[in-house]
């Protein structure tokens, strides 16, 4: 496998053609802006969030492959979980980002299980060998963060 | 043509031996920073390693020569500028960045007063407008900008009406987004008419093309060493020395004094007032080194490569991506620099870079630093391919490889 | 000293196999600058000749080599001090200039208004005068300065009163032209004690004695790479992030910014809010390769070496010259660094450097950026003698040999 | 004869450690101030011009042998003299530091003739070949420059 198929896995090429929970929602959902100076990828993130469960998620805006596939990977992982289990994602997420320019060793079990958990969103885990394409991955998830504080 | 080859070029540049990822370094990021070729190199290594001191206090010998390589260095911009007043006017900064910093925190400060106009470009620099909107915290600035119009030129349809009452003309020569070159020695003289003085931004044209600033007839130039060849660290502000002898200190400290007390201090004169501190010794070197080799390059040669290839790339980028890559840039005609901004239809810029890279082809994808002029075409990034004299057609035939490769793999 | 060998040192720094006026260099001018090892020369050299490109904003790969090491350089920095708070503090400048500069005119702005009190020393360098006489010119600042003994030391006898209503101590680790080492910490802790807060200039300190940020426990420090072994053109501004997160921008421009419109702009965070333009990329990994050098050494080696050649030569003119020449600065303990301002009855600074030179040997004269600790001591210029890590007692021999010549040929 | 005779002669170090008209002068003689920034060189030069003749001057002020000798030799050479005599020497003087850096070719005749007219003064021409140096020897002449403007 290339470097580039690596980092380009199908998965996530998939979501970027064709990603999920793109659009707005009305108040009194929230909205989060998050936008990466650097590139000048943004978006906006808008979350439901009723009986400590993210009933609703919707995603704008606009940036490369890996910001918008990250975004819609992660719209689906957290649509429809506590928000118990939104920070227990989160946080799994951005352990594997900060792997910075390492490679995951996956013959380390542990790191297998906690890919596994991940789900599609492994797919993301070649990023982490592009130190500069981290932001990218990680804006969404950022402004995740901090609608969920804001809430 | 006859002095010029690319290709001899390119063998003086030793960055260009790198392999990436197995294919040989095709470096189209020259906008963002040149390649050192070897002389300039050797020539900041022979200063640290034989003639290294402090320069301007010092009697030794070593203080001498060091003294000497920086002061030659001066002299050497000046001429190279072909610098009314010579050597006096010319002032070494860190950057470009610093170079425009020093204009509106002390010319700025001096000359502008509530309600002044300022006139820049949609197609400025960030260098170029974030230090008048800080100067606009303190003065109530009007800060004007002449519009692009839809060819990726200036709008000069309304130039009469913008400059009344401007203070200053602050223009890039060439934008580093667009590769347009503004017609500096016309806007100049219409500024001068309506009483303003004309600042030009020089750190895409200076290693690029020949630059007289008799025959230019502004008031102020800034640019950067490491966008001509030259090494980090270094670039300069220029200004005709009547008006440096009116500009009041900037940065503080040893070496820009004339007296210091427990009570005050006196500023030296001339250029020395505004280079407080040691400075940027071996990069002066480094920059002489730079401005000789492109001497003898020819700026005329240079500019006609660089103009060669980018007719050739246009062409062929329309030919064999028709519709699908667009130019954010004039591709009609040959007033315009090395500097391809590229637009691919539903490939994010980043996206692109990291394909080319997989080739080895290195790209500048982003803003650019000049966020107006995006958000003018509603964009936020381009991937940028900019030439250097070691540019070859080959290069453009790898980025095309690269492109081709990016539309097929995000389909 | 087990690992610190002086004359290995010496084979490290190509600059000391030059000869002038066919006698081998003696170069007694570190204080002024230093000269750099071959592994920082080499350092850069390799940076242009392999991977040279912007940073930041790359997604190639020199582009990220470049970044890489740039911001390596960085994290070295604040390991190299023990900073708090890691490399978020650290912000690079061209030199120790700029870095007070900033200090003044970014967190002096936001942070000092009329009648405040800023507490200086007489044995300040120009670089921590001349930018709060200029702050002094938009905030009616109260600017003092605490005695210098007539024994060359900080007259603390009326500290606590100078104390009162400072608001920032601003004081120098070691004197450029006495030698004189202050105390630091201890004068930190009274400041802070009294509301202020504490920066330092660590110029002739850092490159000569261990530094560490957590100990010292203070809240500024600025220095420059040129006289830490590294290159020209490189300076260090350090503050705790804290501090740092409250300060307004400084220089404006590309790269210091999260976003610029037509009508304003917003200003990046942390570090990045103060670097304005292409940063001294090839300067940060020359000051990074001085970094390992000197850690290599032991910068507890360095200090031992430099008091053990300044209490060897100290005693050695004073018996060979008794009466003839002085020693401006303290010569009775070992709180010292390796500077040693000479007064030679009778003959000027400029005449005593004028000899030494044709026996190749290399010392200042002059008021070394310190008018007010000349004018304190009745002092025009003082001819300068420093020490490096390269230094040898063979220097100081020839130093003496040149006094002498001095002495017998003005009479 | 060595570098170091070249710059210091016999003359300069006789003028260095015997400086002529030396002190101060009363009103309504003028009082002119110089200094060299970089070495911490200053000197006042007092004169007193009575019918177009430079009928008495005085210098007080430190710094190096070759400033001090300088201004001593300057002020033998221009005491008595008319304006007009005074600023042929100073123009001849300024030549002749102005050849920053290269030695004066002596076997040139008009060299030679330039060298001769100036006499004791010839004595400075060996600071040319040391340019740090070169302010160091100007700075009283420069000062006698200002003072004869401001008279
Ligand atoms: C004590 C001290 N502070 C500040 C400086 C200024 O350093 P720089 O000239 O590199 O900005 C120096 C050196 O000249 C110094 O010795
Ligand atoms: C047109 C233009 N102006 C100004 C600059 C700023 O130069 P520097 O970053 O070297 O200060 C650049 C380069 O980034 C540029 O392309």
């Amino acid at each position: 496998m290339s470097n580039l198929e690596e980092l380009y896995k199908e998965i996530i090429l998939d979501h970027y053609r064709t990603p999920r929970n793109r659009g707005e929602l009305p108040p009194p959902a929230s909205k989060t802006e998050g936008f990466n100076p650097l590139c000048g990828d943004e978006l906006t993130v808008y979350l439901d969030v009723t009986d400590g469960v993210v009933s609703d998620i919707k995603i704008t805006g606009h940036g490369c492959s890996i910001s918008q596939a990250s975004s819609s990977l992660m719209s689906v992982a957290v649509k429809g979980k506590t928000l118990a289990e939104v920070s227990e994602v989160l946080s799994k997420f951005k352990n594997m980002m900060t792997l910075e320019g390492e490679v995951v060793d996956l013959n380390d079990p542990s790191n297998r299980e906690v890919l596994r958990s991940l789900g599609e969103l492994a797919a993301l885990q070649g990023v982490a060998k592009f130190p500069v394409r981290i932001k990218c991955a990680t804006l969404a998830w950022n402004t995740l963060s901090q609608g969920l504080e804001e809430n | 043509m006859s002095s010029f080859n690319a290709v001899r070029v390119r063998a003086d540049i030793p960055a260009l031996t790198r392999h990436i990822n197995g294919r040989p370094i095709t470096y189209l990021d020259s906008g963002a920073s040149s390649l050192p070729p070897r002389s300039v190199i050797e020539a900041m290594d022979e200063y640290y390693r034989l003639r290294h001191a402090n320069v301007h206090r010092g009697v030794y010998q070593t203080a001498n020569e060091a003294t000497d390589a920086y002061e030659g260095a001066r002299a050497a911009v000046a001429q190279f500028l072909n610098a009314p007043g010579g050597a006096e006017g010319v002032v070494f900064t860190k950057n470009c960045t610093e170079a425009f910093n020093l204009l509106a925190k002390s010319w700025g400060v001096a000359n502008l007063k509530d309600g002044d106009v300022v006139l820049l470009s949609e197609m400025e620099h960030h260098a170029n407008i974030v230090p008048w909107f800080q100067l606009r915290e303190s003065i109530a600035l009007d800060i004007r900008f002449i519009p692009v119009t839809d060819d990726y030129e200036l709008d000069l349809s309304n130039i009469q009406e913008l400059l009344q009452g401007v203070k200053l003309l602050s223009l890039t020569a060439m934008s580093n987004v667009l590769g347009t070159i503004n017609p500096v020695k016309d806007l100049a003289a219409l500024a001068h008419a309506h009483g303003a003085l004309v600042a030009i931004d020089a750190s895409q044209s200076v290693g690029h093309m020949p630059t007289n600033l008799v025959d230019l007839d502004i008031d102020f130039m800034m640019f950067s060493g490491h966008k001509m060849l030259g090494p980090t660290g270094i670039g300069v502000f220029w200004t005709r020395p009547e008006i440096l002898a009116t500009m009041p200190p900037f940065l503080g400290g040893g070496g820009m004094i004339a007296d210091v007390r427990t009570d005050g201090y006196t500023p030296a004169t001339g250029f020395t007032r505004f280079e407080a501190g040691t400075p940027m010794i071996a990069e002066a070197v480094g920059l002489h080194a730079a401005i000789r080799y492109l001497e003898g390059l020819g700026l005329d040669n240079v500019h006609a490569h660089d103009q060669s290839l980018t007719v050739d790339a246009i062409s062929r980028i329309n030919h064999q991506f028709s519709g699908r890559v667009r130019i954010i840039g004039p591709t009609a005609h040959a007033q315009r620099g090395g500097v391809l901004s590229l637009d691919v239809e539903g490939v994010h810029p980043h996206d692109i870079a990291q394909v080319l890279d997989e080739i080895g082809v290195c790209v500048r994808p982003g803003h650019h630093c000049a966020k107006p002029l995006m958000r003018r075409f509603g964009l936020a990034a381009t991937a940028r391919a900019s030439f250097g004299p070691y540019s070859l057609t080959l290069d453009t035939d790898v980025l095309l490889e690269g492109l081709q490769r990016a539309i097929t793999f995000f389909g």
